[in-house]
């Protein structure tokens, strides 16, 4: 059992790394990478506990993330399109209209 | 102790690959290198016996939904590495986030070396999977208890095409209304 | 292997399947839709809306589950369902002229309002972490696209982006959080959880106090809660103004029916530390979304920030729990919905084509010109502020109550002296409407009978739930036992 | 009683203010009238309450009860007794007076009289409330249609004035709204019962810890609202931005909100806590009574002269409040009435010069006696019996206060006296530089002396100012029963608290004692 | 009883109110539509009726046994709370009756002079009305039976008094002086107020009858709160009777009408004070202390008033600074115990004062308003029955036999002598050698020597109508005879007043005090007295008739408290240096910097720091979504860090 807590460790890491990315890089599209990053790392932690508990649930409810995170993609690079189509830019520090 | 071998390999390249994802300034290469992540990530999902979980992450987080990434780094022509300027307006942005990452590692650490799994023991052992066939079991998940939510999803895509559909569109279709 | 697919409960989905079915009906009638008959697809969806919701209140009574424990049809979420379908179609009256002014008068409008309403159905009525993620990400993903409805103007798309990668980010920390707790309990499954945290130690589990932080930080982000608001104001300010209406309203609703279903029924094992945490974010929020609302100059955004307020408020239902907090958050969020669309609707009915973002000053003299107009603001505006005989203040009252009953007075203190701040920028709008000179012209209002029924239904709600709140209350009390 | 009558005459200014919602706003002579219409109406069903008052008994009267918010035990309980009778009557007295007073009001007369009603309504529901709930509902409304009349209708400050009021008295209310919920529940714990029931309520024992932070709590809402002391600078502004009926019904109703508030609420349900304040209290009551006397000498604004005074005169009835005993609250109480009209007229007064110079400085004044005599005479009239000249209301309140305080505390009371020099110090000087002196500022020359209207504004007040002076017993012998019932229960109260605090010392005593001699035996082994 | 149509007359005593208060309605409400005849005559005939009843009562009272020469009648309840009760009552009383038939007799006279007097002013209604309500003020006062009643009175006298002084209020001079008149009483009201609150205390009654019964039993002899009490009522006493250190407001009340001058400001009025603390006399007798507090303030007052007569020019000042003096009188007699004598010293002092300012009225209508006696002399010419009415009332004054003031004065010296103390007599008998020197200074200066008129004045000088001589005359008799009532071997006020003195009915022990003294005493007093007097006309004569340089040249030599004297040492100013301005000036600072900056202030700087916080909350928000990242990892990392290490 002690090889699955380290699973859990290297998924927090890749957690950790998803989430760091995400607040250091410009581009809109990383930073998205980022997330999904974070997100793999929730699955990881998903499977490694379903193969722990002896239980299907966890992989199920991977499948549904990998779901959630393919209409997100597609959800969040057309949003991304729009608005490089309207700015030009994807860099997220230049799209700060509203503030304050 | 060849699944333990094979897990720090997997590991490592997971966790380089993934640092790689961050600090890669051209995006098409985080891309690759997220893909790379993936692939890993599904190695390690076969050795915890998820069989079916790694199939479909290489196939359709790996396959599909990164080429999506691709195709859009590609089309909005972003293979370059200086979108994001030279230095962060943010000064404060990286240390702080850096420390951050830090402590958060060190918590999930020590949250998971502390941690006594006392949790509900399911009836799907390794070999109870084998026996019936992961994917197998995974159908009938779905198809049972996971009814309601595998339904659910459906919505849950419907709605991510439409909007991607209505957000991407090249040009409002005015046609219907001049 | 066989498989038995277990029966389907049709009847208490019913409202789920009436509004997917119907979404879908738009979406195809759109295409068939000659352009003058544009206006009545959002008469369809609200009639849809109005019959689902008479479908779902007929739904009170037994809790039912269904789908192995997958969802649930209790009297709970059926007065959130109902406060759904209300704000759902309050915006969908706010939407018809608007979207036509906006010239974003598309069925898909109409059908992503309806799935995310499908999507907070599912929290408030999930039973399962999975249902309740599912149902968050329909709604999400239904937002993220309408708040970026209008491609062509640059702060939709900014408030789009900015709602999307802090959503899906958040979204990271409250998977990650259900993963944890799923695997220190073994099971997804609310009452699961419960069942397991009575009977195992909880509080000397890091997973489980790690995962229940986690899952405050992605409730956190969909409530709006002080550190995690800070998406809301520009996503508020961007988005096209009906969305904001529902984005304040019904979102948030369903976001803190699943933080409290969660919170007060599976995770009351760890109640001693997320009330202190969530203690805190409740001072914080009400704090800093009264504060810096006193600063603005955008009445959205001021709007905005006085909705992170209201969270902190709606936080303090939460926190006090039991049979009163439960109530008086529902009683609660149902004053919300007809007091905050009523005061969009308003700013809807002002704004212009490219100038919807009103500056409050834009509203000087509004007395003058409009007084009808200007006094339905007005009874918005002391309604939010909660001062009687408004819904509002009923509401405020029953949750500083539920607060004071339970021990945590010193919270209750701090809620009215926030509520004290928040009269300062509520009355700044009555001021520049009464006591101002009217600075420029007004528009001809854009008052469609859509927008007059909104209007109506909204300074209705918002008086008789001041001053006849007993039947509403009744029915709140009724709908406190959870599953 | 069969006829609901306070509920009629509370809420008929609201079913007024709706009726003026549908005339058109162009049609002024005719929402005025109905206004005025609906004013004396209101006045008149009032005033049986007067006449079919009963004085044998301390129990409310005119008592209604409908069952509002079952859920939470609030009820729409109202009913009047000796002490909330005649600040009900001065309510909608000065309303029938504001009304009629804003005759010349040309800018948005149809809100205006809307205001003017709903406040009437709010206020009137403030007097006869029973549940605590129900109050604090009217407690709030009224400061609605208030910051309007303020914001809308006054003066170049006028919206620092009234968010400033509106925060300021807002400020002090929520806490007592806090202190509402915890007495509700204090009160379910101890009976069982979910109630707002004022009547209940005062049989609930509350002990003596939680008495000190609920008394502080409603303390604010109702000092600031009074406004003693160190919580009165909102009252200056709102008064001299308020148009005159604003101010009138500011300083002759508002603010006895604030003291009636400590009558019925503080006192029977904090008894203890009550007595424990008195030194805070009274200090600051006298501070108020001194200060704003001297801060009223010298103002050069009439009005702000005239808000200082009353906060000076609050002083007074504050410190007859906390005397405990009869001459003390009854003459409170009668002081509320008096400063009600003899201030609102005052205000009157300082209204009609302003419509008619369109200023307020009294430097800008002198010598009007030659060109308006009449209005000297009423001018007069009720600068003395703000003075306190016997045989006018003002001295039998004063004095019946000064006999309390002498009663309970000769320090007090010598100090509170000195406020009847320095009034007669800032009134008399005022009236000399407004209405003596030669007339010299040429744009007095053209002043023309009181009309009709005016007339009927002043000759009612000026009326009662004599009668209260000279035979005040109809009001004090409707006061007799319920003061001396309200002391009654304070009284039994307090010394309930008392002897238990005797018997806890005593025990605390006693067990020091056993463990003292327990020491004994041990050393003894 | 004796009865007249079917009732006592003694029941009819309210009439003696209600007539006056009928003048002042009727003149109030219509004076200013009738002509001024109708309205003289009202006023006049208001005052007339009233005396007429008042003397009827007075007879029905006389053929009542002395000790039961007490009559009450009570009206309604007034103020009725708990136990304390305010009747309004009326008590009839020798003290009351010999007060109520000296205000309503002099006050018709003033009434009748008055319609002469004033009738070229506009006011003239006005004037009646107020003068009518000071009547019937003056009335309730003295009739009262308890100190609240009493207190209406003696506050309504001093709200006449203001607006008579005020009458003329377009002069800012007269505006102020009322003003000045009412604020320095009401800092008399605040003592006498405080007494009346510590009588309902001590005695739980304000009721004269009960307080004086109850007194004696109550309080020992020299306790406390009896010296406590009586020391309140006489900060009263003081104020209204303008002595010592309140005395400053009456000689500025000459801004007034002559005749109020006369009425207001010598006769009644101002002895309000005497009559009060005679009326008192049982609690004062409790109180030694406090007798000798009023002697000795009595006393002073007396020669203090006395020699700033002495360099005074306006004719009405002087008046009005022996008229100060003259009081002071009546209180060291009170305070040495002869409470008798002070009363009839104020008898007396009202028939001859009331004469001397009526007179000075006269000198004034008939100059034309000059009153600076510098410019008048040799008017006795001119006005030669002005001039024997005068010099009746300057002999009266000055205490030579047998004129009115020479009987009370020399009484007060006598009792000051036996019963006081050598000191007291000393300061009464140097005071009359003044009195004798400035009112003698005042009547050469004004009626003999040479002309110092301005020859349009002296054109004009005429003698004054008959409406205004006959009350002269009237008065003039009563200063002769008036003396009489008192004539030291058979004193009739005496023994009418006896039962009122030492707690009335029930005890007469101490009331005629005087027959104790031995005669040779007597009459070896009276001799100095009109010795000391005579010095003091002989002084007069010699500087103001014979060597008219000569007061030029004492002033040159004592230049520096000549200076002191005609400012009237100052005490105005030092009053004006020591609590009036800094009172305006710490009110000055409570609101412009306690209330404005400190407290204002206060509340001013919670509102901006609660805008400054938002304004500074605001820039958190900065636009940048990765920003906004960091905030929700700064906030979940926190919250773990707290639920797993903190809490």
């Amino acid at each position: 059992m002690i090889l699955l807590t380290w699973y859990l460790i290297l998924s927090g890491v890749l957690f950790t790394i998803g989430a760091v990315g995400v607040l250091i890089r410009r581009n809109a599209i990383v930073i998205f990478m980022c997330i999904e990053l974070m997100l793999n790392a929730v699955n990881l932690a998903f499977v490694t506990f379903a193969r722990q508990l002896n239980s299907m649930d966890g992989q199920i409810f991977v499948f549904f993330i990998m779901t959630v995170a393919a209409a997100e993609a597609a959800v969040g690079l057309a949003i991304i399109i729009a608005i490089y189509r309207n700015k030009a830019t994807v860099n997220v520090d230049n799209i700060n209209l509203m503030k304050w | 102790m060849l699944a333990g071998l094979l897990f720090i390999i997997m590991g490592l390249i997971t966790i380089v690959c993934a640092l790689c994802v961050v600090f890669q300034k051209n995006p098409i290469y985080s891309a690759i290198f997220l893909i790379q992540t993936m692939v890993s990530l599904a190695v390690l999902y076969v050795l915890l016996h998820a069989q079916f979980i790694a199939a479909i992450q290489v196939m359709v987080y790996a396959g599909a939904i990164m080429v999506l990434f691709v195709f859009v780094i590609m089309l909005l022509n972003l293979n370059k590495t200086d979108v994001e300027g030279d230095y962060d307006k943010l000064l404060f942005q990286k240390p702080s986030a850096i420390i951050l990452g830090f402590i958060l590692v060190v918590m999930i650490g020590v949250v998971t070396l502390n941690t006594v799994f006392q949790g509900t023991q399911g009836e799907y052992t390794p070999e109870s999977i084998s026996q019936i066939g992961n994917t197998q079991l995974v159908g009938k998940m779905l198809f049972t208890k996971y009814v309601f939510p595998f339904e659910i999803a459906s919505i849950l895509l419907f709605a991510a095409v439409l909007g991607a559909i209505i957000l991407a569109k090249k040009q409002i279709i005015k046609d219907k209304e001049v | 292997m066989e498989i038995v697919i277990p029966p389907f409960d049709l009847k208490s989905i019913s409202p789920i399947i009436i509004l997917t079915i119907s979404a879908m009906f738009i979406l195809v009638a759109d295409v068939f839709f000659r352009k003058k008959f544009k206006d009545s697809l959002g008469y369809l969806s609200f009639l849809i809306v109005v019959m689902t919701g008479m479908v779902a209140f007929t739904q009170m009574g037994k809790p039912v589950y269904s789908f192995s424990d997958m969802f649930v049809v209790d009297n709970f979420s059926v007065f959130f369902n109902l406060i759904f379908l209300v704000s759902t179609a309050i915006t969908i009256l706010l939407s018809v002229s608007y979207v036509k002014q906006e010239g974003i008068n598309y069925g898909e409008y109409y059908t992503l309002i309806l799935f995310a309403t499908i999507g907070m159905m599912l929290m408030a009525g999930g039973a399962d972490l999975l249902t309740i993620f599912l149902g968050l990400e329909i709604m999400s993903i239904s937002l993220y696209v309408l708040a970026g409805f209008r491609r062509d103007c640059v702060r939709s798309n900014e408030a789009s982006l900015k709602y999307f990668l802090l959503g899906a980010f958040a979204t990271g920390f409250l998977l990650y959080g259900i993963a944890m707790l799923y695997g220190a309990t073994g099971t997804t499954n609310i009452k699961g959880i419960a069942e397991f945290l009575a009977n195992n130690p909880a509080l000397s589990n890091p997973m489980i106090v790690a995962g229940t932080s986690l899952l405050i930080v992605g409730f956190g982000f969909k409530v709006a809660c002080v550190p995690f608001h800070k998406w809301t104001p520009d996503v508020y300010e961007g988005a096209p103004t009906a969305i904001t209406a529902f984005m304040s309203v019904g979102p948030k609703a369903a976001a803190f029916a699943a933080f409290l279903r969660v919170f007060l029924v599976a995770l009351p094992a760890v109640e001693q530390k997320w009330s202190i945490i969530l203690w805190v974010m409740a001072v914080l929020t009400m704090t800093v979304g009264n504060l810096v609302a006193i600063a603005q100059t955008n009445i959205k955004r001021m709007l905005a920030y006085s909705s992170i307020a209201h969270a902190g408020y709606a936080l303090m239902a939460i926190i006090a729990g039991g049979d009163f907090g439960i109530a008086s958050l529902l009683f609660y969020m149902l004053a919300y919905a007809f007091m905050n669309l009523g005061a969009f609707a308003v700013v809807i009915v002002l704004g212009r084509k490219g100038e919807e973002n009103a500056n409050i000053e834009d509203y000087n003299g509004l007395g003058y010109k409009h007084p009808l107009l200007a006094v339905t603001m007005c009874i918005f505006m002391f309604s939010l502020a909660g001062i009687p005989p408004m819904a509002g203040f009923i509401g405020k009252f029953y949750i500083f109550s539920a607060a004071i009953k339970n021990g945590f007075i010193i919270l209750a203190i701090i809620g009215v002296v926030n509520s004290v701040i928040s009269v300062y920028y509520y009355l700044r709008v009555t001021v520049v409407m009464y006591m101002k000179e009217p600075g420029r012209e007004f528009a001809p209002l854009s008052l469609s009978p859509f927008l007059i029924l909104a209007l109506i239904v909204t300074v209705w709600g918002t008086i008789h739930l001041g001053i006849f709140p007993a039947k509403i209350i009744a029915l709140a009390q009724k709908s406190t036992l959870l599953y | 009683m069969s006829l609901p009558i306070l509920t009629i005459v509370t809420f008929l200014p609201l079913a007024g203010a709706i009726w003026l919602l549908f005339i058109n706003g162009e049609k002024q002579e005719k929402i005025k009238r109905i206004a005025l219409v609906i004013a004396i109406g209101d006045f008149i069903l009032s005033l049986p309450l007067f006449f079919k008052f009963r004085l044998d008994t301390s129990e409310f009267q005119f008592v209604e009860k409908v069952s509002w918010i079952k859920e939470f035990g609030i009820s729409y309980y109202v009913g009047i007794d000796g002490i909330s009778l005649f600040l009900f009557l001065l309510t909608s007295f000065l309303t029938l007076i504001c009304i009629l007073a804003s005759w010349n009001i040309k800018d948005r007369i149809k809100e205006y009289m809307i205001a003017m009603l709903v406040l009437e309504t709010g206020m009137l529901g403030v007097f006869v409330s029973l549940d605590l709930f129900l109050f604090y509902v009217f407690w709030e409304l009224m400061l609605i249609p208030m910051y309007l009349i303020i914001g809308v209708w006054g003066g170049p400050r006028r919206i620092y004035a009234t968010i400033k009021f509106f925060i300021y008295t807002m400020a002090g209310s929520v806490l007592m709204l806090v202190a509402i919920i915890v007495i509700y529940f204090m009160n379910q714990k101890a009976t069982g019962e979910y109630t707002f029931d004022l009547l209940k309520i005062y049989n609930l024992d509350i002990p003596m810890g939680a008495q000190f932070w609920l008394f502080l709590a409603f303390f604010f809402a109702f000092a600031i609202k009074v406004p003693m002391f160190p919580f009165h600078t909102w009252l200056p502004d709102a008064h001299v931005e308020a148009p005159t009926a604003g101010s009138v019904i500011l300083a002759g109703v508002l603010l006895k909100m604030g003291t009636y508030g400590f009558v019925r609420f503080s006192l029977p349900m904090f008894p203890y806590a009550s007595h424990q304040f008195v030194p805070l209290i009274a200090w600051l009551a006298i501070a108020g009574i001194i200060y704003g006397a001297l801060v009223a000498m010298v103002q050069e604004d009439l009005k702000k002269l005239v808000a200082y005074s009353s906060v000076s005169h609050l002083g007074f009835v504050m410190l007859g409040i906390f005397v405990f005993n009869i001459q003390g609250m009854e003459g409170g109480i009668l002081q509320m009435i008096n400063h009600g009209l003899s201030t609102g007229a005052l205000f009157l007064l300082v209204g009609m010069i302003y419509e008619r110079r369109h200023t307020r400085m009294i430097a800008d004044f002198g010598g009007l006696t030659k060109k308006m005599p009449i209005f000297a005479i009423f001018f007069m009239i009720i600068t003395l019996s703000s003075i306190g000249l016997p045989g006018l209301n003002g001295f039998v309140g004063e004095f019946l206060v000064l006999v309390g305080v002498f009663k309970s505390n000769v320090v007090y009371a010598v100090l509170a006296a000195t406020g009847v020099v320095l009034s007669a110090c800032y009134m008399l000087w005022m009236f000399q530089r407004v209405m003596f002196n030669k007339l010299t500022n040429p744009e007095n020359k053209k002043l023309k002396d009181i009309d009709k209207r005016e007339w009927a504004l002043l000759l009612p007040i000026t009326i009662l100012v004599f009668w209260i002076g000279i035979y005040p017993k109809p009001l004090i012998s409707r006061m007799d029963a319920s003061v001396n019932h309200l002391l009654n229960q304070v009284d039994e109260k307090y010394k309930v608290t008392l002897n238990r605090l005797k018997i806890e010392k005593k025990e605390v005593e006693y067990a020091v004692k056993e463990e003292k001699s327990a020491e004994h035996t041990i050393e003894v082994d | 009883m004796p009865y007249f149509f079917g009732c006592s007359y003694l029941d009819l005593i309210g009439y003696v109110l209600l007539f006056p208060l009928a003048g002042t309605v009727i003149n109030g409400f219509l004076g200013k539509k009738l002509n001024k005849a109708i309205v003289g005559i009202v006023g006049c005939t208001a005052i007339g009726l009233s005396f007429i009843v008042s003397f009827f009562v007075f007879i029905d009272l006389l053929k009542l046994a002395p000790e039961h020469r007490v009559f009450e009648k009570d009206y309604f309840t007034w103020i009725g709370s708990g136990a304390f009760e305010a009747i309004a009552g009326l008590q009839v009383d020798p003290l009351s009756v010999i007060m109520i038939l000296v205000v309503s007799g002099v006050g018709f006279l003033i009434h009748v002079y008055s319609v002469g007097y004033m009738h070229d002013d506009d006011g003239f209604y006005r004037y009646f009305t107020y003068l009518n309500l000071f009547t019937f003020s003056m009335l309730l006062l003295v009739l009262a039976n308890n100190f609240l009643l009493m207190f209406i009175g003696w506050e309504g006298v001093g709200l006449c008094s203001y607006l008579l002084i005020g009458f003329w209020f377009e002069k800012k001079s007269a505006s102020d002086a009322g003003m000045k008149a009412f604020i320095v009483n009401r800092v008399g009201d605040f003592g006498f107020i405080l007494a009346i609150m510590l009588i309902f205390v001590t005695f739980n009654t304000i009721d004269f009858t009960d307080v004086f019964h109850a007194a004696p039993e109550h309080l020992q002899t020299g306790s406390f709160i009896a010296t406590m009490i009586t020391l309140l009522l006489f900060v009263g006493a003081v104020g209204k009777s303008a002595q010592i250190p309140l005395y400053t407001w009456l000689p500025d009340a000459m801004e007034g009408p002559t005749p109020v001058s006369a009425l207001i400001h010598a006769a009644t009025m101002v002895t309000a004070g005497v009559y009060m603390v005679v009326r008192c006399n049982v609690l004062y007798t409790l109180s030694p202390f406090s007798l000798t507090v009023v002697a000795v303030i009595g006393g002073a007052t007396a020669l203090f008033a006395a020699t700033i007569g002495l360099a005074q020019n306006d004719i009405k000042r002087v008046l009005a600074y022996s008229t100060v003096s003259q009081i002071g009188y009546m209180f060291l007699a009170c305070g040495v115990g002869a409470y008798i004598t002070g009363i009839f010293h104020l008898v007396t002092h009202a028939f001859f004062k009331a004469l001397l300012f009526l007179g000075s009225g006269s000198v004034i209508h008939g100059l034309g308003g000059e009153q600076d006696m510098r410019k008048m002399g040799g008017l006795k010419k001119y006005m030669p029955t002005t001039h024997t009415t005068f010099l009746i009332g300057t002999l009266a004054i000055a205490g030579i036999p047998p004129f009115a003031g020479f009987f009370s004065k020399d009484e007060i010296l006598l009792d000051a002598f036996t019963k006081g103390s050598l000191l007291l007599w000393g300061l009464g008998a140097f005071a009359a050698l003044l009195t004798a020197f400035y009112m003698f200074r005042l009547l050469f200066m004004t009626f003999y020597g040479k002309s110092n008129m301005t020859k349009h004045v002296e054109e004009h000088v005429h003698e004054s109508p008959m409406s205004i001589l006959i009350p002269l005359l009237v008065l003039a008799l009563l200063s002769i005879l008036g003396g009489f009532i008192g004539f030291p071997t058979a004193s009739a006020i005496n023994s009418f007043l006896a039962p009122v003195i030492g707690g009335g009915h029930h005890s007469m022990a101490d009331g005629g005090n005087l027959h104790h003294v031995s005669n040779s005493l007597m009459f070896s007093m009276m001799g100095i007295s009109t010795g000391i007097a005579i010095v003091g006309i002989l002084l007069a004569y010699l500087m103001y008739i014979k060597q008219p340089d000569l007061p030029a040249k004492i002033v040159g030599k004592f230049k520096l408290i000549y200076k002191i004297i005609y400012n009237k040492y100052y005490v105005d100013e030092i009053y004006d240096a020591t609590i009036v301005k800094p009172t305006v000036k710490t009110s000055f600072i409570l609101w412009k910097i306690v209330d404005v900056k400190i407290i204002d202030g206060f509340v001013n700087a919670v509102a901006r720091i609660v805008e400054l916080k938002s304004e500074v909350l605001k820039l958190f928000q900065t636009g940048y979504v990765r920003n906004y990242a960091l905030s929700i990892l700064l906030g979940g990392v926190i919250i773990i860090v707290c639920s797993l290490v903190l809490l």
